[in-house]
C-alpha cells in the first residue's frame, strides 16, 4: 500500500464512489469508515445528497423515530446502505448471530440481526462492509442465516448486495448468478492473498485491477471537512485515524 | 391546576410500579435510557422482567440481566456498542438463563405500533428466509390476500407487542406532566402501546406548559400516556442523554473489564448500585 | 449550502407537479390547507384527481369538484362546517359525475400509515357490519390468524393507500427546505406514504435551521420528503391556518351561497379564482 | 321547561352526569354542546380527568396527529365519545351518510361516517346526541348503516352505546336487548311528545322521571368558565347561548 495514504483512508474513498449518483444513503450504528465514505460522496456530489449516520444529531435528519429508517426504505427513499456480519458467504448470506453450537447456545454470540432481516431486501445498493477479510469471516457457509442473499424464491426483494469491500479486495456481486465477482485488489494486496484468505468460492477475472487511490484534493477533504463532520458521532475513530483533524 | 399526583418522590418509588413478571419497553442506549431507575428495580429486586429493546437494549438490558432480573430478551441486539462485549448477557444466554427473541429493528417498531393501533397483527417486508423466522413461532408467513390474482407474494405477519410498562429518561416534564420527547418517537410508540409508562427525568419545568405552542407541543409526550414521573439528576449515567450530556467512557470500560465475571459484575452491583452511588 | 432548487416562484409553479390522474392526499380543513395552490390548480386546469381527504375534506375538495378537477373522492367526510352545505359535492354526487369512496377516519388514516410502511394492507378494528363495507369492495374481511385457536375473530384489512401526491400549506420552511409542520403529525404521514409532497408555506425562513436542536427538529417534516414548496402569504385563505390566523367566516358564508348552483359557482370562480384575486 | 336555565344548559349538565367517573372524553366535530358537557364534568371532577375536544388547540392535548384518537380509542383510552346521525334507529344504528333514494346517489346525502364506523365499537360510553327528535330522525330502521348498533355478531367490540340524549328526553340503552329505554323527560316535556315523535319502539316503564335540573353553583361555572373555555372552538355558539360570557 502507498504510505500516502492509509487503509482508511483507501476505504473511505472507495466507498465514495461506490455511492456515485445516490440520493440517500444511511450508515447503521459502529460504521465510521461507511459514515465518513457517505459524507465524501455527499461533499463531492454535483446533485443534492442526503445522509443519514445512524447515531450522529448532525448528520441525520429524521424526525419520526427510530421507524423512520425503515419505512423510508419501504417508501424506495434509501439507495443504499451498508451490512456487515460475524460471517459472510459466497451467496451473500451475512450472519450476524452466532456461531458454531446450537442456537441461541451458539459457541460465540454477536449482538444481532439489526436491521438486517429488512433492509438486505429493500435498499437496491446494499455495500457488505467487513474490514477484516480472513477465512473466519468469508465462510463456505453461514451457520445462521441473520439475512439471505438474493434467491429465486419470489419474496419481494427490491434490493440486495451490490458487492463485498473488505481490507483486501472490492467483490461485486451478480444477483442473478449469485456469486461475488473480484474486482479490484487494494495497492499492495494480491489476487494470492485474498484467494487464501476467502473460504468460499468467487469469479475471479484474469488481470484483475488495483483499486483506484485518492488524489490529493479528495485526500485533503477527507482529512479536514470529512474527518470534522464524522467526528461528531465518532471521536475516537478520528482520534486514531485523523489524529490532526481531531 | 390539578395536584401532580404523578410525580415521585424518587426512582426507588417509581420502580414500585414495574411488577414482577412485567414486560417492558425500553429504548435504544441513544434515545433516553433510565439508568437510575434500572438500578432502583435491581435494588428492589424485581424478576422474570420480559424486555422488549427497542429496537436493540445495551447497558440496561444487559445489567438487568446480569442481576437476574429477566427471563426474556426480545430484541434486535444486545450491544454495548464499542465499549466491550455485553459479558453478563453472553452468560446468561450461553448458560440458558435467560430467553432470547431475536428480531429484527423494523419488526419490534412495527410490532409495537400494532401494539399502539391494538390490531392484533402487522405486515411486514423481508425476513422470509432468515433464520430469525424459524426461531420466531410466533411469526407467521401468509399469501398477501392483495396480490394480483395468479401471483403469488408471500409476506410475514408479526403479532402485535403491547407492553405492561414502557420506561424511559427524558430531559423534562412540564407543571402536568407532559415529558419532552423531542424527535424520538419511538418514544410515543412505546408509551401508546404500553399499559403505562414510567419517565425520569432531569427535572420538572414548573413554569412550562409543553401544550402552549405548536412549537413545543410537537415534541410532547402527553400526561394522559404516563403512570409516573420522577426528577433523576443525570439519571441516564453513566449513558448520555441525547445531546445534553456524555457517556461516560471511562466508567463503561471499567464496567464491561467487571462484567466479564460474575464476581465482577457482583462487585459493581456493590460498588454502584446497591451502594446508591451518586452519579459521579 | 446546496442551492435551492426545491423553491418555486409561485402557487401556479407548484401546481405544474400535480399532473392530471394524481392521486392527491389532502389535510382536513383545521390541518393546513393549501387553498391558493389550490386555486392554481383549478386555474391550470387538472383533470381526473383522486382526492384523498386524510380523513375528510372541506372547502378543498369542494372546489375542485365544483370546477371538475375530480374523478374520485375518498374520504371520511365532505364538509364546510357550520358554513353550510358542500354545494357542489352534493350536487356532483346526485348527478353521477364524481365516484365517492365513503371511508371512517381510522381507515385512511391506517391505510395511509401502511402506505408509509409501504405494506400492502394492515388490519383495522369496526367496521363490520357498517354498510361502508358493503360499498368498498376494496376492503376484506378475514379471520384473525392470531386468534386463539377455536376461537372466531373476524376483522377488515385495508390495503395501503400510496398516494402521487401530499398537498398542504403550512407557516414555513427553513433555508434547507425542511417544513415546520408541528404536531400535526398525519402531514408527515402523507408525506411519506406519497411518492412526492408538494407544500405552500407563509415564509421561508432564510435564518432557520429546524434541524439544529431536538426542540425545533421534534416539529420538523424533513425536506428529503418534499418536491416543491412556494412561498403563498396567507395561502390557506378562506380557511384558516392552525392558530396563525382565523377563517374568513364572511367569505365562506359568501362562497356556500353562490356554491348552490353551477352558476353561482362559476361566478365565484371567475372572482377569486381566474381572477387571481389576491388574499383580502 | 323552567324559565331558570335553558334547553342547551339543561343538554350541558346531563351530559356532565353521563361522565362521571370517566378519566378520558374526547369530542367530535360540531359539537358545542357535548364539547361544553365535558369541560363541566372536568372542572366538577375529583380526580384527574382529560378533555379533548377536536378542532380546538388548548382543549386537546394530542400530539401524534389525527390518528391518535382513534389509536388511543383501541388501547382503551378513550372512555366516552359522542355519535349523533342524520338517522338513529331502534337497535341504535346509526345513519350519517344519506337518506332516500339509491347510496351513493342518495336522495338526501350528509357530510359521511367520519370516525363512527370505529368508534362504536371501540369507546365504552358513547353517548348518542341528537338534538333533534322528531319522526325524521328517529326511524324505525336507517336507511344506510353508517356503524351498527350492538349486535351478537361475534365481532370485537368492547365498546357501545349508552344511550341518547336528545331534546326531548334521555333514553339508556341495553346492549343484550338491544333496546332503548326512556330513563327520564326534560322538564315542561311528556312522554306523549316523546312516544309521538320517535319512529321506533322503546320500553316506557311506568312513571318516567323527570330530567334532573342544573344547581345554581353549576350554572354559574357552565355561563363562566365553561363558557369561556368552549368559546375558543365555538365562538359562535356562546355568542347565542351565553351572550354575556361572548
Amino acid at each position: 500500500m502507498s504510505s500516502e495514504f492509509s487503509r482508511q483512508e483507501l476505504l473511505i474513498f472507495t466507498i465514495s464512489k461506490l455511492l456515485a449518483g445516490v440520493r440517500h444513503v444511511a450508515v447503521g450504528a459502529s460504521s465510521p469508515i461507511p459514515g465518513a465514505g457517505a459524507l465524501l460522496a455527499r461533499a463531492q456530489s454535483p446533485k443534492r445528497m442526503f445522509v443519514t449516520v445512524l447515531g450522529s444529531t448532525r448528520q441525520n435528519f429524521m424526525t419520526n423515530g427510530g421507524v423512520e429508517l425503515f419505512d423510508m426504505a419501504a417508501q424506495g427513499r434509501v439507495d443504499a446502505f451498508f451490512l456487515g456480519g460475524g460471517q459472510l458467504d459466497g451467496q451473500a448470506n451475512i450472519n450476524l448471530i452466532g456461531a458454531g453450537g446450537e442456537y441461541p447456545q451458539t459457541a460465540v454470540r454477536w449482538p444481532g440481526a439489526f436491521g438486517s432481516a429488512y433492509l438486505y431486501y429493500l435498499v437496491p445498493r446494499v455495500i457488505l462492509f467487513r474490514e477484516e477479510h480472513t477465512r473466519r469471516v468469508m465462510v463456505p457457509k453461514v451457520d445462521f442465516v441473520a439475512a439471505p442473499g438474493p434467491r429465486d424464491d419470489g419474496v419481494y426483494r427490491p434490493g440486495g448486495p451490490i458487492g463485498l469491500l473488505t481490507n483486501l479486495c472490492w467483490f461485486s456481486f451478480d444477483k442473478t448468478a449469485r456469486r461475488f465477482r473480484l474486482e479490484s485488489v487494494h495497492p499492495g494486496r494480491t489476487v494470492e492473498e485474498v484467494r487464501d484468505n476467502t473460504g468460499f468460492d468467487f469469479e475471479c477475472p484474469d488481470g484483475v485491477p488495483e483499486t483506484a487511490s485518492p488524489d490529493p484534493a479528495t485526500l485533503a477533504l477527507v482529512r479536514s471537512r470529512i474527518a470534522r463532520e464524522i467526528g461528531e458521532t465518532y471521536p475516537r475513530f478520528v482520534k486514531q485515524v485523523f489524529p490532526e483533524a481531531a | 391546576m390539578t395536584t401532580q399526583d404523578w410525580l415521585h418522590s424518587s426512582a426507588d418509588s417509581l420502580a414500585a410500579l414495574i411488577p414482577d413478571g412485567a414486560m417492558i419497553a425500553v429504548p435504544a442506549d441513544y434515545s433516553g435510557i433510565a439508568m437510575e431507575l434500572t438500578r432502583a428495580m435491581i435494588r428492589r429486586g424485581v424478576r422474570d422482567l420480559h424486555v422488549v429493546g427497542v429496537p436493540i437494549t445495551g447497558l440496561q438490558g444487559e445489567m438487568l440481566i446480569g442481576a437476574g432480573c429477566v427471563k426474556t430478551v426480545e430484541t434486535s441486539g444486545v450491544t454495548l456498542g464499542e465499549y466491550g462485549s455485553a459479558g453478563r448477557f453472553l452468560d446468561a444466554l450461553r448458560n440458558g438463563r435467560i430467553r432470547i427473541k431475536d428480531a429484527t429493528c423494523p419488526a419490534i417498531h412495527a410490532a409495537l405500533q400494532a401494539g399502539q393501533k391494538d390490531i392484533p397483527f402487522i405486515p411486514l417486508r423481508g425476513i422470509i428466509g432468515s433464520d430469525l423466522l424459524a426461531n420466531r413461532p410466533d411469526w407467521k408467513v401468509v399469501d398477501n390476500p392483495f396480490a394480483p390474482s395468479g401471483t403469488e407474494d408471500r409476506i410475514v405477519l408479526l403479532p402485535a407487542i403491547r407492553p405492561d410498562v414502557a420506561v424511559f429518561h427524558a430531559p423534562y416534564a412540564d407543571l402536568d406532566g407532559n415529558v419532552f420527547i423531542g424527535r424520538r418517537r419511538e418514544l410515543v410508540t412505546i408509551a401508546q402501546a404500553a399499559k403505562t409508562t414510567v419517565v425520569t427525568v432531569e427535572e420538572v419545568r414548573e413554569d412550562l406548559d409543553l401544550m402552549a405552542s405548536e412549537e413545543t407541543a410537537a415534541g410532547a409526550l402527553p400526561a394522559l400516556y404516563v403512570g409516573g414521573v420522577a426528577v433523576a439528576p443525570r439519571g441516564a449515567w453513566p449513558l448520555n442523554l441525547w445531546d445534553e450530556y456524555k457517556v461516560d467512557e471511562a466508567h463503561l470500560k471499567y464496567y464491561s473489564e467487571l462484567a466479564r465475571s460474575a464476581e465482577g459484575f457482583q462487585r459493581y452491583l456493590g460498588e454502584f448500585v446497591h451502594a446508591r452511588k451518586a452519579a459521579e
